[in-house]
């Protein structure tokens, strides 16, 4: 913040000024905290997605790519299938976060298989993702003469009447319920289920899961499973709620990228990535704000986060460290 | 067309081969680099910007190595001294290159993008090498950077492996614990590599904005140093692995645009074509290339004293 | 970028004029194409009609309806977006603010334009085509080349046309076409262009953004009066002066102004789409003094044609191929 | 070293330490896990800094900021936990932070010279050539006094360097601290193993709880003493055990050929029997195979060819699980790499192979309330000694963390328990107790067998010896007729007639 104030001052802007639009313009009016809430959604659930591979030691930077297929099988879901209303958008939101399971398969079985980094296969499929959602939707999906496909129909969309009219009408939709009943659901998978148990065990110390008679290979390929599932809800929420409709990419939105940061500072833990991403949502809408308010370009924002991220970072160590330090003096007393 | 495919290649891998020859020395240390593309992004955009106030372009590349070795800083001393999670760093340090050369950008020139460079690092022919057919063209006549890149690659193998600072950085990578027993300071070796890595990576963003092109704008690095830091696992963590991943990135390139050009899009959609670098480096690495073991200390925190 | 906003702006609320707001697309207001140009036509409109403007950048596709959402509420007169990414979000939030005017810039919404809304499109295929005229006739080795950006209908509709063009005034040449899928890599932009040259092309049309900036690098490289590049949108013979033989013009600025000032006076109505070309004087080649006398008159010659319906051009692959 | 004083946060590892060692002498450091004698030398080879002491060397006050302070005062660290930088090779290693270039290059070939002749004068044998991750465990200890030799130490510390050595190894390396004397050098030698301390030291230094609690010449002392001295109690060496009363075959291995990745045999035909209500001790020279067979057995490695049954079910073909669901228990050789997740707690780890079985857990529900409850009763029965159940096992000591793993594999009342060298790197004490649990294992009439470079332990424990040798069981003997000598020979290839 400091940071982003200095730049500004330097800069002739007025940082009290743009730091107020920040925070009036994304939380104080009903439209601006819906929007707010809607930016924040997928990076929930991007964070989660990165969160849950990092415990299980793996990397999963391809969470954009996997968002990608997710909106489009969740896409081809409510343009192509006739089902009813609640069935609808079901259907749509499971079948893109399948095909964002099935986008982190292919590293996590290479991977446990063939010993390939995750990390590699996680970046060439993101723009193999990319690619391929273009070519779709040139050549299959996009209406005539446009390059975008048509809107899902109101059965399969994730915008409820009763959550846009709370938030003045804002675009706010179905996927924050989603996102937080993922963490919840990650806090259940991770440290109550026997699954678990097991991913983190693998996590930690392969050898020793190994020892203990756990599938290793197995569980690595679970978590990048269950990592693109959860990107691909991210995906699924963002098409079937937010926007609608597929467009021809040019590059990627950042969101997967977004979400590295957002599980790291939030420790990869849920409530830590909730906190985060709302941090994160917060100072993404409220840059637009800033422009308009205070004529801040929002690049400063990116500035402002850049330094946020690099003071949490450093003091979530210090804070482990000190809790570690406690435990010791715990045990030794 | 061979010929064509060789340029190609070189033009697309070399500010990747810089670039990975960046997160080569600060990955050897043990410390992880994913802001390449940070880097890259503020060597690219201060290049760009002293080179217009300048005039020459030699001085807007020196500016970028130093640009990036200040930006590598606040990395080294977050990751380093501070400990903090190497990841979320160099996302960190992406974000804030990005934000902030994009800012400049439009604070300086009230534009989205950087004047347009008028003088500029353009090829090069070698006297008499350009001349050999096929190779001379392609290798022996391009840009003074890709001769820059393959002497640091070259370098960049006989520091690692012959000098005692190599060995050392290597030895940081792998044990630091035992490093530090034989005197060597862990941190200073660590600060030395990520600056390193600073300077070369901001040179392989330079030689987007003064060499290839010759402009900066939030378009000019778009996810090459990603590309670059997936060579650098691709090659081992060896410069002349990193440097055949680079260049095998590049030929692809080159094959899906030959592709392009001699009417392949006819049948098959030019996004598929595009595709191609990218399934041919999944398949080389499924089939072939295999297990790449990592420098063992690659992400952990050197606590002194520990174990 | 904001900065200018702030001192051009001003945005006084108080002032009951005629308010203008902005939107563009993820390409921001300085991309040196379609969303620059509009912004000129709206600073047009602020010095010469007094028109308060405004502008808002989207950094992601998810941001255009929250920023045309802003400027409504604010009850602008007319919000312009600029681009085809917009043909979902503006009936979505023109639904919504039916009192507000909107302007769509490159889609004409697929034919369904509600009442408050007017959408833009140009016929760029035409102007391409004038392009392939001129490089037609530019050309020594009959080798010909078109770079385009990302494959999209927008895009292709240049090619069309383009190739249309070419075969018109010279049926013996070859057009090489590549897409980069991207309207950023320069590197490839130059890599294709490189190729091109190296393969005998002499003159490059381009509609591909930054990817074209590869381009220019490249033929600047190259033997002057032998080696041609063609720009788009705006006259782009700065990027290099010796090698440009002309650009294809789009007028967005002139659109926008021209519109605005009609609503304002009232003297238009909204809930229509306006598909403009020549004859509104909104495409054209960018004047040249590296075309000859007679490329340039021979580019008129075709331009009347099409003026007068003589030519039908071509807007996609399958026109194309019926095309004469 | 006088008045030494440091602490950690809620401890004092080292307090108000005297130390005097005199030029020429061998001086052990002797003292229970966790006693604080890493922490002193380290503070001697200036990787901590002392709160309070000072330290002088020849009546000279020094102070030794860090390792190269050390190094250049003529002290050298042999580390309790190698310092080798594993794809280095030997002269890597041994010149790493003091290296002599010529030109700015490393000069190899001089390097190589100059070890080859430092290995000779001492009698190290090392292959300089060799990769660090390639040699043996032995050859790794004579690198890492070469580095210090290199270096021109004269003080020398070797923090429990036999822990990890096979008894001919052990040997090679007492003779080297003799000729380290005989060239003028002064050694400080920590080890838990009061016969090695008995055979080359002069006087010992016996430290509890950081505090040093007397020095001794071992001329005017005994084993019983200083265990006594040590542990603060009397401690028995022997092994209290009832003759063995064998049943049933459990364990039967056939023609066994497990091949290691670079497709050498290293268990090559291996036959093998063990009796429910026995210990068979296996005896060898390290990487004879004997962690193969383990890790064929418990289907961590693939079986080339051969048959292993386990009552009388062939098991080479299942997997890991099933073959623990099978009834084998298994205390693994290497405690942090295999046997426990560090950073799991210790209740986490107590429930490794069972997590999923109730009570641990219902449906896919994991009950971490009854895991905790079965930790602590662990806890208590093995007497790990930790704050809390959940206390991460990475904060444990050495032996407490060998205590939760005995725990925890006993527990299960395996019919096979397999033992991997169970007590490396253990005080005595600890050792004690882990041998009556072994014991008393057997004498429920299940089968165990034992896996161990310590002699001493296998004679103690076994009710039948098999020696392995070149991956195969050459020969049997029995623990009650057979002396170390013989064994010794066995070991070495050579068949008993022949012997
Ligand atoms: N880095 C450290 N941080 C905190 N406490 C430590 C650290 N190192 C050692 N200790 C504490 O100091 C005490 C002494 O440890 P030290 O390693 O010196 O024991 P030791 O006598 O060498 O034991 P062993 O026989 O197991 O090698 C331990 O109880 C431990 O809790
Ligand atoms: N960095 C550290 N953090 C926490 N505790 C430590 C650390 N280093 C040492 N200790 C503690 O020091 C004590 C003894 O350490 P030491 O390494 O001598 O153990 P050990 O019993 O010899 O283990 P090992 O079997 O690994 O040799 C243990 O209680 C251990 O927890
Ligand atoms: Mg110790
Ligand atoms: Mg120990």
């Amino acid at each position: 913040m400091i940071i982003g104030s200095i730049a500004m001052q330097v800069a002739g802007y007025n940082p009290f000024a743009a730091y107020q639009a920040l925070f009036v313009g994304s939380l104080f009016q009903a439209f601006d905290l819906g929007e707010t809430i809607r930016t924040t959604t997928p990076l929930i659930l991007t964070g989660l997605a990165v969160a849950i591979a990092f415990r299980t030691g793996l990397f999963n930077i391809g969470v954009e790519g996997q968002m990608i297929v997710a909106q489009l099988a969740s896409l081809l879901v409510g343009i192509k299938l006739n089902l009813p209303p609640v069935l609808h958008m079901i259907v749509a939101v499971l079948v893109g976060g399948i095909a964002g399971a099935i986008w982190g398969f292919i590293p996590g079985f290479l991977k446990a298989v063939r010993g390939v980094n995750e990390v590699i296969i996680c970046i060439m499929m993101n723009f193999i993702a990319l690619y391929l959602s273009n070519v779709l939707v040139r050549n299959w999906l996009s209406e005539q003469g446009t390059d975008s496909t048509p809107k899902i129909p109101e059965s399969a969309s994730l915008r409820v009447d009763f959550l846009s009219e709370m938030f003045d009408s804002s675009r706010v939709h179905l996927g924050i319920i989603i996102a937080l009943i993922m963490a919840f659901v990650m806090y259940i998978l991770l440290w109550k289920t026997k699954r678990g148990y097991e991913l983190r065990a693998v996590g930690y110390n392969p050898s020793a899961a190994e020892y203990a008679g756990i599938n290793v290979k197995r569980n690595i390929i679970l978590s990048m499973v269950i990592s693109g599932f959860f990107a691909g809800l991210a995906g699924a929420g963002e098409l079937l709620g937010t926007q609608g409709y597929m467009a021809i990419q040019s590059a990627f939105t950042g969101i997967g990228f977004d979400g590295i940061a957002v599980a790291l500072l939030g420790a990869n833990t849920p409530i830590g990535v909730i906190l985060a991403a709302l941090l994160f949502g917060v100072l993404t809408y409220g840059s637009q704000n800033m422009e308009h308010v205070a004529q801040v370009p929002p690049e400063l924002i990116r500035v402002v986060v850049a330094a946020i991220i690099f003071f949490v970072a450093a003091n979530i160590s210090g804070i482990l460290l000190g809790a570690v330090k406690k435990k010791r003096r715990a045990k030794e007393s | 067309m061979l010929t064509n495919i060789l340029q190609t290649t070189v033009l697309y891998s070399t500010p990747l081969i810089l670039a990975a020859m960046g997160g080569l020395f600060s990955e050897r240390s043990g410390v992880v680099n994913i802001g390449l593309e940070g880097l890259m992004t503020m060597g690219a955009f201060i290049a760009a910007i002293t080179s217009l106030s300048t005039g020459n372009p030699w001085i807007g590349l020196i500016a970028a190595m130093i640009a990036g070795v200040i930006l590598a800083l606040p990395h080294a001393v977050a990751a380093i001294t501070f400990k903090a999670d190497q990841v979320v760093i160099g996302v960190a340090i992406n974000f804030l290159a990005l934000g902030l050369s994009v800012y400049l950008v439009k604070f300086m020139y009230d534009a989205g993008q950087t004047p347009t460079v008028q003088k500029k690092l353009e090829a090069v022919a070698i006297p008499g090498l350009s001349k050999i057919p096929i190779l001379g063209p392609s290798i022996f006549q391009a840009s003074p950077f890709t001769y820059i890149a393959i002497v640091v690659v070259i370098l960049s193998y006989i520091i690692l492996y012959k000098t005692t600072f190599g060995m050392r950085l290597r030895a940081v990578g792998e044990h630091p614990h035992a490093a530090e027993t034989a005197g060597i300071s862990v941190i200073a070796m660590r600060y030395t590599a990520v600056l390193i890595s600073g300077a070369l990576a901001a040179i392989g963003g330079a030689c987007l904005s003064i060499s290839i092109g010759s402009e900066f704008n939030q378009g000019t690095v778009a996810g090459q140093g990603f590309i670059a830091l997936a060579a650098l696992i691709f090659g081992k963590w060896n410069p002349f692995g990193a440097l055949g991943a680079a260049t095998f990135f590049g030929f692809a390139v080159a094959l899906s645009l030959m592709g392009q050009l001699i009417g392949l899009s006819k049948y098959v959609p030019s996004e598929v074509l595009s595709m191609l670098p990218y399934v041919l480096t999944i398949i080389a690495l499924a089939s072939f290339v295999g297990r790449a073991v990592a420098p063992s200390a690659l992400g952990k925190p050197f606590e002194k004293g520990s174990r | 970028a904001g900065c200018s906003t702030s001192q051009q702006g001003g945005g006084n609320d108080k002032n009951a004029g005629f308010k203008l707001g902005l939107v563009t697309d993820t390409g921001g207001l300085n991309d040196q194409s379609f969303n620059q140009i509009s912004w000129e036509g709206a600073k047009r409109a602020e010095k010469e009609l007094k028109v308060d403007i405004k502008a808002l950048e989207s950094k992601r596709d998810e941001d255009y309806v929250p920023n045309l959402t802003k400027f409504a509420r604010e009850k602008r007169d007319i919000i312009w977006a600029t681009g085809f990414k917009f043909e979902k979000p503006i009936p979505e939030v023109a639904d919504q603010f039916p009192k507000v005017h909107f302007g769509i810039v490159d889609s004409n919404l697929g034919g369904k334009v509600p009442k408050n809304v007017i959408a833009v499109t140009f016929k760029e295929h035409e102007g391409s085509f004038l392009a392939g005229v001129a490089a037609a006739l530019t050309t020594k080795s009959n080798k010909i080349g078109y770079i385009g950006g990302i494959s999209s209908p927008l895009i292709k509709k240049f090619e069309s046309g383009f190739r249309a063009g070419v075969q018109a005034a010279n049926p013996k040449a070859q057009v090489q076409v590549a897409y980069a899928e991207s309207f950023t890599d320069v590197t490839k932009g130059r890599s294709l262009a490189k190729n091109m040259y190296n393969g005998g092309v002499d003159v490059i049309f381009h509609a591909s953004g930054g990817v074209g900036k590869g381009l220019f690098d490249e033929v600047k490289t190259r033997e002057k009066g032998k080696f041609w590049a063609i720009g788009v949108d705006m006259d782009q013979s700065a990027l290099a002066p010796d090698h440009t033989l002309t650009s294809m013009v789009k007028r967005v600025d002139t659109a926008i102004f021209n519109i605005t000032k009609d609503l304002k006076d009232k003297k238009l109505e909204a809930g229509k789409h306006l598909d403009l070309g020549f004859k509104e004087d909104a495409l054209g080649l960018a004047d040249s003094k590296h075309m000859s006398d007679d490329v340039k008159k021979k580019v008129e010659e075709f331009k009347q044609k099409i003026i007068k319906g003589e030519i039908k051009v071509p807007k996609d692959e399958n026109e194309l191929k019926s095309f004469k | 070293m006088v008045g030494i004083t440091k602490r950690f946060p809620g401890i004092v590892a080292n307090d108000d330490i005297h130390l005097t060692v005199k030029q020429g002498e061998i001086h052990a450091l002797l003292g229970e896990n966790g006693a604080g004698k890493s922490t002193l030398m380290n503070v001697l080879f200036g990787l901590y800094q002392p709160e309070e002491g000072e330290i002088k060397i020849k009546n000279k006050k020094v102070t030794i900021t860090g390792p190269t302070v050390a190094n250049k005062l003529g002290i050298g660290m042999v580390h309790q936990h190698f310092m080798l930088v594993q794809p280095f090779t030997v002269t890597e290693n041994i010149i790493l932070g003091d290296e002599r270039t010529s030109s700015g290059f490393i000069d190899y070939k001089k390097a190589e010279k100059e070890i080859q002749q430092l290995s000779d004068q001492y009698g190290l044998k090392v292959d300089p050539r060799a990769k660090a991750s390639e040699i043996s465990v032995g050859m790794q200890q004579r690198v890492e006094i070469l580095k210090t030799l290199y270096r021109g130490a004269d003080i020398l510390i070797f923090d429990e360097p036999t822990a990890v050595l096979t008894p001919q190894e052990i040997e090679e390396l007492i003779e080297i601290m003799r000729n380290l004397i005989k060239e003028g050098k002064t050694i400080i030698f920590i080890t838990h193993k009061l016969k090695e301390i008995m055979s080359v030291c002069d006087r010992v230094t016996v430290i509890r709880r950081g505090k040093v609690i007397d020095t001794v010449n071992v001329a005017d002392t005994d084993e019983n003493e200083l265990a006594a001295l040590m542990v603060g109690r009397e401690v028995s060496f022997e092994v209290n055990k009832e003759e063995a009363k064998p049943g049933e075959k459990v364990l039967e291995v056939k023609s066994l050929v497990v091949e290691d990745h670079r497709g050498i045999h290293v268990v090559d035909g291996l036959e093998l029997e063990v009796r429910a209500g026995e210990v068979v001790g296996i005896a060898g020279v390290d990487g004879n195979g004997q962690s193969e067979l383990i890790e064929a057995i418990t289907g961590l490695m693939p079986v080339k060819d051969g048959l292993i049954q386990l009552n009388g079910k062939k098991i080479n073909i299942l997997g890991t699980r099933k073959i623990i669901e099978a009834g084998v228990g298994h205390i693994p050789e290497d405690r942090h790499k295999r046997g426990l997740v560090l950073d799991f707690s210790i209740s986490e780890n107590m429930v490794l192979q069972t997590y999923y079985k109730p009570p641990f857990s219902k449906g896919l529900i994991m009950q971490y309330r009854e895991v905790d409850k079965y930790a602590t009763r662990l806890i208590e029965e093995y007497d790990v000694r930790t704050p809390s159940q959940q206390t991460l096992a990475r904060s444990l000591s050495g032996g407490n963390q060998q205590k939760a793993i005995i725990a925890r594999e006993i527990d299960r009342n395996p019919n096979l328990l397999i033992a991997a060298q169970p007590t490396r790197g253990l005080d005595v004490g600890a050792i004690e107790f882990i041998h009556q649990r072994i014991i008393e294992h057997r004498d429920k009439g299940k089968a165990v067998l034992l896996v161990s470079f310590e002699l001493d332990e296998i004679l103690k424990l076994s009710d039948r010896i098999a020696v392995i040798y070149e991956g195969k069981i050459i020969g049997w003997v029995d623990p009650k007729t057979t002396t170390e000598e013989e064994l010794g020979l066995l070991m070495a290839g050579r068949s008993k007639k022949e012997g």
